[in-house]
């Protein structure tokens, strides 16, 4: 009786909590990453080495922290989808990885726009942006994988394994490449790794990335409550609701 | 020995369609339980679930009173399974997949046993043929080899019949109604139709499911 | 204000083109994720609501037989 | 025949038998196993064609070109790797014997990589010699390549089975796959690199070493979990 519970109940639960909640995220990221990029695109003072194309950081870095932790968040969402066959992870876990990927492209996108002014080229094998395009590729494959089956179930349980064992692989890929780099580029000055940031510049870096994190969770709660209309639409209670809606 | 497998309120869906709902089944030791239905009402899957091949469905599966989940190893160790596709090698030789079903289920590697499986399904003189030679009637007859060679209570069979001539459909419903009558338990689908006997009992599987019955 | 004038701000001291890009393309990426996701919700709640109208017509029993979501595949023999 | 007999052999016959049953399979069909290694040969000579015949230049670039193409040829047979099996039915009777399908897995993985990983670990120092390869680094190149194919064949696995079950599986497979690839080919190729500059390669056999290690601990469960998702359509 409590597994049917358990099973029904929690996403109409979700739905609800979630509705309440995402209207304090919107607003959340929307404040952080207008106080943040404000603070960061006129406030923060230049940096002494690389002038004003230092304000790229306030959102590479953001970015870079989102896409590998939206990775890590799809995989914990498998490992609940799995272990507890709690059917919301795993709605979570598909609605996350378009965004990641998004971020990802970011992060690469801005990270390369910043090599122009610093090292002079549009592409530099450096570490964090080959690790990056390396976690391009792994988010274009949980979603091809979770694309490919004709099954939802399949398809929800074989992109969580994906994700699992890519969250596994992703500290030995970064710790390789870093290596890797280290070994063939050696003391090449590196863009974000840099001796103490003043305050006035790492304050709105933190102020972005929180806006960053907010903007994540209310994209990700708005879109679990569309995919919960869309998986749960022949239960009743959908059904009134579309109806309250209208 | 007991033996007894049981469904609660089983409901599967596939591409937002009820295959069946609310589902209770109770299949005991001397049964022919014959699973009955259209194309693509479900059987196959009904059959892989009560297998425990497929976990995307809901209710519960009781095998010999306990929940299915905590004695999988024993029910695996009871049951035969012969699914769609045969299951046989084309490269190997009868003999070799036989022997391979052999030591795949934990039986002892015993070749006279093969030998005489095979000659009881009439593929006499064809041990040593890679199967990719033979018939499909005869590649079945290889699969069907197993439920003379492998002993096990509770079969489940999908389409055994498919491909097999008269004679060896006659034969292998001879097989089924002396199995259950040795206090075995047959779930099967088929297109051929059973004949009568005390120990056949019919789940029809209607399209959309919701008049599943007994 | 590290910056004098709006010009100044503008050009970032001669990288505004790779600030101004970067910045452009991640704000673009993300009212983009926002519309889509509101996209996504109006076309679902469309959806839903054509349906419990058709429903109403059919009587409200059958509403459950057809599918929102049109994966590919269908039930094949099984 | 009695009605039931409890199994007694243990998951050892039953892994020794699947060995066995792979080892014959794959010894009727030889050129599923001369394949890959026709291919690794192949993409080695259009290199020099492609960029340069000068053997300074090739040598520089000799340990990458070895590896990547080695992997290529790797994940080339592993579509096959359950697909047969799948395609015939006796993927459902592997997952339904009483034994611990990670085992049986396993046993499959061994079989592919002792049929592909260790005979394109051996003949990658010939090809090494076409690429005018430093001598002193040629036992590196196929310690290396052997020790990290195995690596390759347990990863390429866990693709394999996660995709045996759709119908063009095979691109989608080398994009889960590849990504997974990059640790074993920086270490691999680095041994090789290492080894031509005299530096001690210990460490990267080491890491290559552990790497393996990881993946045997973790790889056969991960394929078992994907074959049950792949089985259920």
């Amino acid at each position: 009786m409590w597994a049917f519970i358990h099973k029904l109940g929690s996403p109409k639960w979700f739905y609800a909590i979630s509705t309440r909640l995402q209207p304090w995220f919107w607003g959340a990221a929307a404040v952080l990453i207008l106080v943040g990029s404000a603070w960061g695109l006129a406030f923060a003072p230049a940096d002494y080495q690389q002038g004003n194309s230092f304000r790229i950081i306030y959102v590479h870095v953001p970015a870079a922290f989102l896409a590998q932790s939206i990775f890590v968040s799809m995989a914990v969402a498998g490992v609940i989808f799995m272990v507890w066959k709690i059917k919301i992870a795993d709605m979570a876990a598909a609605m996350m990885a378009p965004l990641g990927a998004a971020m990802t492209f970011v992060a690469l996108f801005s990270g390369a726009v910043w090599g122009v002014p610093t090292w002079g080229t549009w592409w530099m094998w450096d570490a964090r942006l080959t690790s990056m395009l390396i976690l391009l590729f792994l988010y274009f494959g949980v979603i091809a994988l979770r694309g490919a089956f004709s099954s939802r179930d399949s398809a929800s349980r074989a992109a969580s394994v994906l994700a699992m064992v890519g969250v596994i692989n992703i500290p030995i890929i970064k710790y390789s490449v870093d290596w890797w780099y280290t070994l063939h580029q050696p003391a090449t000055f590196s863009v974000t790794s840099r001796p103490a940031m003043p305050v006035e510049m790492w304050a709105p870096l933190l102020i972005m990335v929180l806006g960053f994190y907010s903007f994540f969770i209310a994209v990700t709660l708005m879109r679990t409550r569309s995919e919960i209309l869309r998986r749960e639409a022949s239960k009743r209670w959908v059904r009134e609701l579309a109806g309250e809606v209208s | 020995m007991s033996l007894r497998l049981q469904a609660r309120k089983l409901a599967c869906e596939r591409d937002d369609r009820w295959l069946f709902r609310d589902l209770d089944l109770d299949i005991h030791a001397g049964e022919i339980v014959r699973v009955e239905g259209p194309n693509g009402s479900g059987k196959t899957t009904l059959l892989k679930i009560l297998s425990g091949q497929l976990a995307d469905f809901q209710g519960e599966l009781y095998w010999n009173d306990h929940p299915m989940r905590r004695t999988r190893q024993d029910f695996l160790a009871n049951l035969l399974y012969l699914g769609h596709a045969p299951g046989v090698k084309a490269a190997l030789t009868p003999l070799e997949n036989l022997a391979w079903y052999q030591a795949l289920a934990g039986e002892p590697d015993d070749e006279a046993a093969r030998f005489s499986a095979l000659s009881a399904v009439g593929l006499a003189g064809f041990e040593d043929l890679p199967a990719g030679q033979l018939s499909a009637g005869q590649q079945r007859r290889v699969a069907l080899a197993r439920l003379e060679l492998i002993p096990r209570p509770l079969w489940v069979l999908d389409e055994p019949f498919t491909a097999i001539d008269r004679d060896g459909v006659a034969a292998l419903e001879g097989r089924l109604a002396a199995h259950a009558r040795r206090g075995g338990c047959v779930l099967v689908t088929t297109h051929h139709e059973l004949a009568d006997s005390p120990a056949l009992r019919r789940i029809r599987l209607g399209q959309g499911g919701d008049d599943a019955t007994l | 204000m590290a910056f004098d004038s709006l010009s100044a701000f503008l050009a970032m001291g001669g990288h505004g083109v790779y600030v101004w890009a970067s910045w452009g393309v991640t704000g673009l990426l993300l009212v983009g994720v926002v519309l889509h996701a509101r996209a996504e919700r109006r076309a679902l709640l469309r959806d839903l609501r054509r349906r419990a109208r058709r429903a109403q017509h059919h009587g409200a029993s059958d509403a459950a037989a057809t599918p929102v979501s049109h994966r590919e595949g269908h039930a094949r023999e099984s | 025949m009695p009605l039931f007999r409890e199994p007694e052999g243990g998951a050892g016959v039953a892994i020794r038998a699947t060995l066995k049953r792979d080892l014959v399979l794959m010894m009727r069909r030889r050129s599923e196993v001369l394949n890959p290694l026709v291919f690794f040969a192949l993409v080695i000579t259009l290199f020099p064609i492609g960029i340069s015949p000068d053997p300074e230049l090739l040598a520089t670039i000799a340990p990458g070109l070895l590896w990547v193409a080695a992997l290529l040829a790797a994940l080339l047979s592993l579509d096959s790797l359950f697909r047969s099996d799948y395609d015939d039915g006796s993927l459902e009777q592997l997952l339904l014997s009483p034994q611990p399908l990670p085992a049986l897995a396993l046993a499959k993985v061994a079989v592919h990589w002792l049929l592909t990983g260790l005979p394109l670990a051996l003949m990658a120092p010939l090809l090494g010699i076409l690429l005018s390869l430093p001598a002193g680094s040629y036992a590196v190149l196929a310690l290396s390549l052997a020790l990290g194919s195995a690596s390759l064949s347990l990863i390429g696995a866990i693709g394999a089975a996660l995709t045996v079950g759709l119908s063009r599986g095979g691109v989608l497979l080398s994009l889960l796959v590849l990504p997974l690839y990059i640790p074993v080919l920086i270490f691999g190729a680095g041994a090789v690199q290492a080894a031509i500059l005299g530096d001690g390669v210990s460490a990267h056999l080491a890491i290559l070493g552990a790497l393996l290690a990881v993946a045997l601990s973790l790889a056969p469960w991960a394929i078992a979990a994907s074959l049950r998702i792949s089985i259920n359509g």
